[in-house]
Parts: structure tokens; sequence; C-alpha cells
């Protein structure tokens, strides 16, 4: 398997990708923003699966910060905290944009939970600084920020349970309308949430990300994975296969002898 | 406002539920009992320790990680631990159980005591084998992933909440041809479970499955309260839906 | 006492907790606001409990000469991470991120890629055709290995198609049969704790 | 090549070696992982909630009532004496206390109602068109909703439903399955991506 992700990796041809309907959705909400509008993005993932996370996240940071929107960073996992400033302070430079006027991060917050709810009553309170260490209630992109009143958009950037917490405490309670940027693993447990409405979309997986590189108009981390994805795929369907005729041949002689 | 106008339907709807769970409590508590349905994977728990007696090897536990112990998960997989210690006691087979939260870690361990004072073998139980590896998810993985390859278990109880480590768990286990019984309510680790594990208790059956082991009256009671709301929702879902088709423009059932 | 005040604590905190959500009042929003910070911060401290406790353990077994040097190793570890806090702080260029960058990081992302290792295993040894439930579960899996990459697109255009269906009403209807009986699972669960039914919480001391 | 890229490189595949079978080296690499990882999480609570939420409001704004806290956090530490440790019973019992309070509405709504709702969809669309699509959504949702019945045993018309909700779940799980195959291999490619391109310079 080592082999062939390597040499499929090597190769990497772009494929033509038809985004699928979620995608689109969450690609028209950015596209369409006004101006100034705010978006919170939320870093819910662990180091590990960065490999999944970057290219989602950094397709919707750029949309973000082309739309003109004014995006305010945190992170849930203490392990996000550091990757989720790398990624925004990378997209940002893109744009020649400036920390504390056009983007803040504010750091991570233990309890999520409590800070998903807190944030509904005052972000300043759970975040007193943001993680360079500024008072936050000075930083010129908070004023006017208070709550979720203030926030047009959540995405939380997950790889497991935390965006539930972010539709059970902060959309069923403070009607905060949110987005998902999910592994690829965790698609199925919120399509229910998805096909309720407590979702506005979801940008999943790898093949996600390239989508919405597609849409966007760039090419990044997303494609280049694509024919390393696929030969991967057809790897474990084949294993899947010869595993299956091993077992139905035994099966067949056993039932002989 | 001292009442939030649009929290009216939660309130109705937790009312209900609250009275229905505390009749279900009166009424196991005045003596009526309630039956559950047969769960397959519980008959195999005696199974599992037997074998790990005969060969000899240990029987490997953990709650997984991701979980706190107010977790209902957890809960239930504590009331499971504490059948299984009893075995492991009666049977005198090596019960390791690593887990990745202090406080998970304390009350385990005072749960397998009383497991092994109840079999009446006190002098059996090990604190030790009862411990804390490390709150980071894959430095768990990676120190229980040792713990199977290293001491081979001839059994393994895979109960509680699970992220992304179960695969690993799970399928190292299988190939070290360990007896696995599982169950979560983490829905994407059950379609490794199902396929990697001898047997698996879905999202609810665990519950149900602890109360059903422990014969814990609450447990039991809370079974049958979440079976008495699960009806009333599935008649509220066919009435409306009948209603909704013959009457598009209505909407009394949104929420 | 040792039984009646936590289930007093408990109670108390969780009514207070429970009525909230239905009042807009100012009061009730400050108590709230006070309440959870102050769980964030009683959270943070049965952490500082639980690596006490890691230490005390591998120290033990230090010097029992049990896996010494990898209990070394871990302990190093461990204390260096502060260390580093405290000579270079925490922000970005720190020595403290750059252990996190270039040490934590990368390994945690390999234990997790090998997963992929696991899969292909699980494919290949667990998942077979026994039963009609079996056989079920792995054409769905197919389907949507299939279906999710962009080649499906090359041999059909509905097999991307089909997956999604599948997907979007037969599997999250089941799914969502599931997040129900877990809501009440877990309510049922929680009214027990309130009420002081269910302690398995207070054992283990 | 820097020499973080070179550490990040040479442990990557201190870790894979596993892959040919648990040894010293993969040892050695995960408990330092192990040690590092606490380290990492304890240095980023002192700051992020010790430093920030309760000492500099305590101390250095004076706000007293922060002392609470304060002290229900340190009632954690009686564990470690067997005399007072059912004190530390009083800060779980506050947090567990907390969490079920909040759990019950959030649960009711977000998990119960608002699904219960979202599946009453008309059976007949505009002009009378059958909606065969919300009738899988409810065969499916009540079916395995009787799976998870446990007050009777699965027999009669109850077991045929619950036999059609183990179906619908089998469905579920194989295309969660589908997709987390999905994601694991990304994650590996993520790997082999730093070991070419950062690591070896294979590709540029």
């Amino acid at each position: 398997m080592f082999l062939i992700v390597v040499v499929s990796y090597i190769l990497s041809i772009p494929f033509d990708t038809q985004p699928s309907p979620e995608v689109q959705k969450a690609f028209d909400y950015i596209e369409n923003l006004p101006e100034s509008s705010v978006i919170l993005f939320s870093f819910d993932h662990e180091a590990s699966s960065l490999p999944e996370i970057k290219p989602i996240t950094l397709a919707l940071l750029r949309h973000a910060f082309r739309s003109k929107a004014k995006v305010v960073g945190l992170s849930l996992f203490a392990e996000g905290t550091a990757i989720g400033y790398r990624m925004m302070t990378k997209a940002a430079d893109e744009f020649g944009l400036k920390y504390g006027r056009d983007y803040v991060f504010l750091g991570f917050k233990p309890q999520h939970i409590s800070a998903i709810l807190g944030i509904g009553e005052s972000i300043t309170r759970v975040f007193p600084e943001d993680y360079l260490g500024n008072k936050t209630d000075t930083i010129p992109i908070m004023r006017g920020i208070n709550n979720y009143d203030d926030i047009d958009m959540v995405i939380t950037i997950a790889d497991g349970d935390r965006p539930a917490q972010w539709i059970e405490y902060g959309g069923a309670r403070y009607n905060q309308q949110i987005m998902a940027g999910l592994t690829a693993a965790m698609i199925t447990s919120y399509d229910p949430y998805l096909a309720s409405g407590q979702l506005y979309a979801v940008v999943g997986g790898l093949k996600g990300a390239a989508e919405y590189e597609n849409l966007y108009g760039k090419r990044g981390g997303g494609n280049r994975g694509m024919l390393a994805q696929t030969s991967a795929h057809f790897y474990v369907i084949a294993l899947i296969i010869i595993g299956n005729i091993i077992y139905f041949r035994g099966r067949k002689q056993q039932g002989r002898g | 406002m001292w009442f939030d106008g649009s929290t009216l339907p939660t309130l109705i709807f937790s009312i209900i539920s609250f009275i229905i769970v505390l009749y279900t409590i009166w009424s196991v508590r005045s003596g009526r009992k309630f039956k559950i349905r047969e769960i397959p994977g519980l008959n195999a728990v005696e199974e599992a320790v037997g074998r790990a007696t005969e060969m000899g090897a240990a029987i490997l536990y953990t709650p997984g990680w991701g979980g706190d112990i107010q977790r209902p998960t957890t809960i239930a997989s504590m009331n499971i631990l504490s059948k299984v210690a009893e075995k492991t006691a009666e049977y005198d087979c090596r019960l390791l159980y690593p887990t990745h939260d202090p406080v998970i870690m304390a009350v385990a361990q005072e749960v397998a005591r009383e497991g092994y004072a109840r079999a009446g073998y006190p002098e059996r139980f090990k604190a030790d084998d009862i411990f804390y590896i490390s709150s980071s998810q894959f430095g768990y993985a990676a120190a229980v992933d040792g713990i199977i390859s290293r001491s081979k278990p001839a059994s393994i109880f895979l109960l509680g909440t699970f992220e992304a480590e179960s695969l690993i768990l799970a399928e190292t286990g299988n190939s070290i041809g360990a007896i696995q019984i599982a169950g979560t309510d983490s829905t994407i680790q059950l379609s490794f479970f199902i396929v990697a594990c001898d047997y698996t208790l879905i999202g609810e059956e665990l519950f149900a499955a602890s109360g059903y082991l422990s014969g814990n009256e609450s447990i039991l009671s809370s079974v049958k309260a979440q079976d008495i709301l699960k009806i009333l929702i599935a008649l509220f879902i066919i009435i409306s839906i009948i209603w909704a088709t013959i009457d598009p423009s209505s909407t009394w059932w949104q929420f | 006492m040792q039984t009646r005040i936590p289930l007093l604590v408990c109670l108390i905190s969780g009514v207070i907790m429970f009525a909230q959500y239905f009042s807009s009042l100012p009061i009730a929003k400050s108590i709230y606001e006070n309440i959870l910070e102050w769980w964030q911060i009683i959270f943070a401290f049965t952490l500082f409990v639980g690596v006490a406790a890691f230490i005390k353990t591998n120290l033990k077994s230090i010097s029992q000469k049990k896996e010494t040097p990898y209990r070394t190793i871990s302990l190093i570890g461990l204390f260096l991470m502060p260390i580093l806090a405290l000579i270079g702080g925490t922000k970005i260029d720190s020595p403290f991120l750059w252990a996190f960058e270039n040490m934590q990081a990368p390994m945690q992302a390999t234990v997790f890629s090998l997963l992929a290792f696991f899969v292909a295993s699980a494919s290949y040894r667990g998942f077979r055709a026994r039963s009609i439930s079996a056989s079920i579960l792995l054409v769905t899996a197919l389907i949507v290995l299939i279906g999710r990459v962009p080649i499906a697109e090359l041999i059909s255009e509905s097999f991307p198609k089909i997956g999604f269906w599948i997907q979007n009403y037969p599997s999250m209807s089941a799914r969502r049969a599931i997040l129900i009986g877990i809501g009440l699972g877990s309510m049922t669960t929680a009214l027990r704790v309130i009420l002081g039914i269910e302690r398995t919480y207070l054992r283990g001391n | 090549m820097d020499f973080g890229t070179l550490i990040a490189g040479i442990l990557t595949l201190a870790i894979y070696t596993f892959l040919y079978k648990d040894n010293p080296i993969y040892r050695i690499a995960e408990s330092w992982l192990i040690g590092l990882s606490i380290g990492y999480t304890l240095v980023i609570f002192w700051q992020t909630t010790l430093v920030d939420n309760l000492f500099n409001p305590l101390f250095g704004d004076g706000k007293l009532v922060m002392i609470l806290p304060l002290i229900l956090g340190l009632l954690m530490f009686s564990r470690f004496s067997k005399k007072i440790s059912w004190m530390s019973r009083i800060p779980i019992a506050f947090m567990i206390g907390a969490g079920a309070g909040v759990a019950i509405p959030a649960m009711l709504y977000a998990r119960t109602l608002k699904q219960v709702s979202a599946s009453v969809v008309p059976l007949l669309g505009e002009k009378g068109a059958f909606n065969f699509e919300a009738l899988v959504v409810v065969v499916g949702l009540l079916s395995t909703l009787a799976y998870f019945y446990f007050s009777r045993e699965h027999k009669g018309i109850m077991g045929k439903a619950a036999r059609l909700g183990t179906y619908f779940l089998m469905i579920f799980f194989g295309t969660t399955f589908g997709y987390t195959v999905m994601s694991r291999m990304s994650t590996f490619i993520g790997r082999i991506d730093f070991l070419l391109t950062d690591f070896l310079h294979v590709i540029k």
C-alpha cells in the first residue's frame, strides 16, 4: 500500500470534479456574503487529522478573506490552537491583510460546552486575551462583536463531535448558523443535522476540499491528493473482494468435506 | 422576561419526559418487574472470561478515549465492568484497565474492588492494573495498542466512548485473536467494531445491556421510560405525517 | 455528610443550569455565566490531578525497575514542555511551539495515519459477506468507496448520485434514529444524576 | 532541510517501524509522544484557564468571588489523602450536576424535537406526486427505533420491524465505513506528502 500511494502521489494528475450540493451551498454562501460580515472559524481538531483538515480550512479561509469577511478564529481543542493561527496568518498574508483589523485569533478554551455557551453571552469574557496576549476588548476588529448576534456564520473545522455541540448549544440556544468542515469519517454523523437544517452546509474530506478548490479557482492540497486517494480506494476494494473470494472458497470446500 | 417563550416546546417535552421517568422509577421501586429483551453479546461475557482463564491470559477492558465520568456511556460501561470484575475475581483472571481519564480511573478502581469483594475474593484485586495512561488520544491509543500486543489478552472489552482510536484497538485485538466485545454510542466507530469485533452493542443497546447485566433498577426503569417515549415519538411522527400529507399548510408539528 | 454534600451540590447546580435555559432574565444569565466559568476552572484542576497521578505511577514503576527507560522518557517529555514554556513562552516561534510542531504534531499525525493500514487489514480480514446484514454493509461501503473518487464520474454519471441517495435517505434515517435514542438515553441519565439516583461518579476516592 | 523537519522526519519513520512489529524504536517514540502530549496539555490549560480566567481576575482585578472556584478546584487534590479524599467529590458533583442540567434541554431540543419535526414531510408533494424519499426516511426511522425498543422480545411484527431496522443500520454503517476509509487514506497521503516533499525533497 505504501508503494501504491507513493507512486500515485508522485504521478498526480488533476481531475475535474463535479461539486456536491453541500459544497456548492457552502461556496455560494461565502461568495455572496456582504462585505465585513463576521465569520467565526473554530479549529476543533487535533494535530493528527491535519492532512485532511488543512486543504479544507485553507480553501474556506481564502474564500472568506476574498469575500472581505472579518474572520475571528478560536480553538476548542488544545492542539488546534497553533495550527489555527498558522493557517489563518498564512491565508491572510496571501491577501495582505492585517492582524487585529481584518482577522484575529483568540486562542484555545477548554471545556468546550461552557465555552460555546459563554460566547452566546460575551465573547470577550470567554476570551479576555487573544492568542498573542492582547486584551480582546482593545482589538479593533472585536469592536462590535459581542456574541452570536454579531456573528453571521460559525464554521467549525472538526474531526470529532464538536460540531454536534456547536449545534446543540450554539445553534439550538442562540439560533446561530453553523457550517462545518469535516474529515470524511465524520460526514455521515452529521447527515441528519444537515437534513434538518441545523447545519447549514458541510465541506467534507479531501474530496470536498478538491471540489471547493475547483469552485474557488485555485487548485491546492485537495486536488493534489486525488489520484493517490483514488488508487488507495481501489486497493481497499480489491482487498475486500479478495478477502471474500477466499472466504467463500473456504466455505465451499468445507461444505463438500 | 422571566420566561423565554421560544423554549416552550422544550419545556413541555421536558415535563412529559420527567413524568414518565419518575413514573417508571416509582413503579420499579414498588415492585413491578420490567423485562428487557435478550441482547446478543451479553451471554458472551462469561464465555470471554472463561476463555481467558483457560488460556491463562489476561482480560483487557477499556472505556475508550473521549468520555468523561458523566457520559452515560461511561456510566453504563462502569456497570458492566462491575459484573466483569466479579467474574474475573471468581476465575482468578487478570483484569487490565487502561484509561485516559484520572477520574474514570479512580471510579473504576472502586467499582472493580467492589466486584472482587462481592465475588468473595477481595485479595485478588490489584489496584495497579487499573491505571491512567495519557489524555492524548494517540498517546492513549499507542499505549493500549502496545499493551495488547505485549500482554496478548484472550478477551477484550471495548465498552464506552470511542473515537478514531477504536479501529487501532479493535484491529490489534483481532490480529492477536482475542474475543472482542465492543459497545459504544459513537456511531462512526460502530462500523469498525461491527467489522472487527465478535459482538457489538449498538448505541442504546449498551445502556440496556448495563441495566440487564447489573440488574440495576434505576437503569432498567430508564430503559423502560425511553421505550415509552419512543412509542410517543413514533405515534407523533405517524400522526403528523398523515396530517401534513392531507393538509400541507399545517405547521403545528414544527419546533 | 460524605455523600450528602456532593449530592446536594449536584442537585443545586443541575437545577440552576436546567432552569436558566427557559429564562432570559439578566440575573439568570449572570449566575449561569459564572457557573460556566467555574466549570472550566475546576476542569483544569482535575487535569492537574490526573497528571500528578500519572507522575506517581511512573515513578513507582521506575523504582520497581519496570520499563525504566520508557517511563523515564515519558517523564522527561512531560517536564520538557512546561520548562520550554517557562523559558521562551508559548507564542509563535517559541521553543515550546517548536517542540509541538516538529515533534508532537508529526508523531500524532503519523500514529493516526497508521489507521490506513488497519483499515486495509480490517477490510481484508473482517469484511465478509457472512449474512444478509453483513452483505448490505459491504455493498454500501463499496458504493461509497467508488462513488466518492473522481473516477466514478468517468465510469457513470449516476454512480456518485446513487451514493448520495443512499447517504441522504436510508443511511440518514438510521442515524437519526440513533440520535433520537441517544438523546433520550442521555436525558434520562442526566435526570437520574441530578436527582441523585445515579451515583457512580461518587465512588472511587 | 531545517533541523525541525529532520527531527519530524526521523520521528515519523520511527512510528512507521510499528508496521513491521512492536519494537524498541517505536516504544521510545511512543513514550516520548505520551510525555510531550501531557506536557503540552498541561501548559495550555495552565495558561488559558488558570491564568486567564482565575489568577488574573482574582489577584489582578480583585474579583473575590473567584475564590470559590479556586477552593473547589483545590479540593480535587484531596484525592491524594485517604482521610479527606471524599471532599474531591464536591467539585466533581458540581461539574456533573451543571453538565446534566445543561444537557437535558439541549438533548431534548436539538437531538429529539428538531430531528422529529425534520422527519415530518408530506408524503404527497405538490401536484400530488408521491414523495418516495420521505417514505424511505420514515420507514427507516421507525424501524430502527423498533430495533432499539427493549421492552419486548423481537418477535412477530415487532421482530420484522426490528429486522428491517438492522438493515437500515447496516446501510448507515456501510456508508460510514466507506467515508472513514476515505478519511484514513487521506491522512496517510498527508504523511506521504510530508515525507516526499519536505523530508526527502522528491517532489518540489
